[in-house]
């Protein structure tokens, strides 16, 4: 039972999530729903990484005076890797939503279906 | 033993809301379950062992719940011009 | 979300919360060194003031920073992370190299000292460029 | 539009097949031999206190050891901050031309 868990069940639970986004980005019509999509498939690629850098035994990547040597701490690379990864997430996010917004200005509407029956009018 | 149980529960939590979050009907009521995934991320994340990237989600949460629904207020104000 | 909104207790309640939400972002940014923390959380920290008071207050809220502010001190934090990694590179040493300083000081301390200043620069970066996204998404249309 | 949407499915399964599969080689989850804990990553919690006086070791990965990554992911940051101020004004101004705002025009001239 243990082992099940430890194995790869983490794994598969995490790739099930990651499939979501694509999921959403090609089935979803509304193009709000398709940019959740993708921000869930980005919590999902950090949620992977950082299942990557675990190590039995370990605490928080913070020193603790006396508690000397790697194999008391966990992996912090893949930590500060993926705290730039979320700000920029947040960035492209307000890039797409005001590309978001211009589409709405512009075609007047944001369900796929709809949107390109106008644009090929 | 505990941890990855409790790591289970949360992943099995996040997909809930994901899909809930994607299969919504009403857009307000999808931003909303993404902010309830965005927490749910926060928790799993402590539960990984990395507080860093934890408080960070925790406040890039909060901005990009409100990104989505200030501009979700903006293109219903101009869907019904 | 350009005019005010919101009763006197939505007020009284803002203006309680937001000076110690600045504080915690400036404690962030100070022990980001030691703790769970650093310049992209005081950033966001800082910003989620301004935003807050730009929702409950409107455009004329006390703690505002304009669209054209944020995008110039978005600029600066960048150049400031810049500067110090040339900074370096003048005194002899490697881009971003922090243990070359000429003044008379302990390893930790010059490593100390330029480590704060790009978490500064991230901090001014990360705060101005979501002021910056916000001002632009909550902006008026002149139809 | 409805077999286009199959194959899409399609593609989509094979792909989650192939990352079920290639979980098999992944490390197994709290392992501490392996490969992604034992080459750089032992160098950094070993030698972070001593060479950069910071105690938590994200920052002194983030900042310290891997600056200039981070330096690109501000630029990037900055970047994309720049890009939605830009498009959101632009499409104001080229709004208000097309409708020959005569005003806006001789202030802008």
């Amino acid at each position: 039972m243990k082992e099940f868990f430890a194995e790869y069940f983490v794994y598969w639970l995490i790739f099930i999530l990651f499939m979501l986004g694509p999921y959403g980005i090609i089935f979803k019509k509304n193009l709000v729903k398709k940019l959740m999509a993708m921000n869930i498939m980005q919590v999902a690629v950090i949620l992977f990484f950082l299942a990557l850098g675990q190590k039995a035994g370990g605490t928080i990547p913070i020193n603790v005076p006396g508690l000397v040597g790697a194999v008391n701490y966990i992996n912090p690379l893949p930590h500060a890797l993926m705290l730039t990864a979320i700000v920029v997430s947040l960035a492209t996010l307000g890039v797409s939503l005001s590309l978001l917004l211009l589409i709405q200005k512009h075609y007047g509407v944001l369900e796929e279906d709809e949107l390109l029956r106008r644009m090929n009018q | 033993m505990l941890g990855i149980f409790l790591l289970v529960f949360l992943l099995f939590l996040m997909m809930t809301t994901g899909i809930s979050a994607l299969f919504a009907r009403d857009l307000l009521a999808s931003i909303i379950m993404f902010s309830a995934f965005s927490f749910l991320a926060v928790l799993t994340s402590l539960t990984l062992g990395s507080p860093d990237v934890a408080f960070t989600e925790a406040v890039i949460g909060v901005v990009s719940t409100t990104f989505f629904v200030v501009a979700l207020e903006r293109m219903k104000r101009g869907s019904s011009k | 979300m350009n005019e005010r909104f919101g009763t006197v207790v939505l007020d009284t309640a803002f203006r309680f919360v937001i000076p110690f939400v600045m504080l915690y972002g400036v404690y962030v940014l100070i022990n980001g060194e030691s703790s769970p923390g650093g310049g992209f959380q005081a950033g966001a920290l800082l910003a989620i003031a301004v935003v807050l008071s730009r929702l409950v207050q409107g455009e004329k809220a006390v703690f505002n920073i304009s669209g054209n502010t944020a995008l110039i001190l978005a600029g600066i934090g960048t150049f400031l992370y810049g500067f110090v990694g040339v900074l370096t590179l003048c005194w002899g040493g490697n881009f971003l190299e922090y243990g070359i300083s000429p003044w008379a000081m302990l390893a930790a301390e010059k490593h100390a000292l330029g480590i704060l200043g790009i978490e500064i620069g991230v901090t001014l970066c990360v705060m101005a460029t979501i002021i910056a996204i916000f001002d632009a998404l909550t902006r008026k249309e002149e139809v | 539009m409805k077999a286009l949407r199959m194959g899409a499915l399609f593609v989509l399964l094979l792909m989650a097949e192939v990352m079920f599969i290639s979980a098999g080689a992944l490390p197994q989850l709290y392992d501490p031999q392996s490969a992604a804990a034992t080459h750089v990553a032992d160098r950094y919690i070993a030698d972070a206190v001593e060479e950069t006086g910071s105690p938590n070791f994200v920052t002194a990965v983030l900042a310290d050891y891997r600056g200039y990554d981070t330096l690109g992911e501000t630029t990037v940051i900055f970047t994309a901050g720049l890009a939605t101020v830009l498009l959101l004004r632009v499409s104001k101004g080229s709004a208000s031309k097309r409708e020959g705002d005569s005003a806006a025009e001789e202030e802008q001239v």
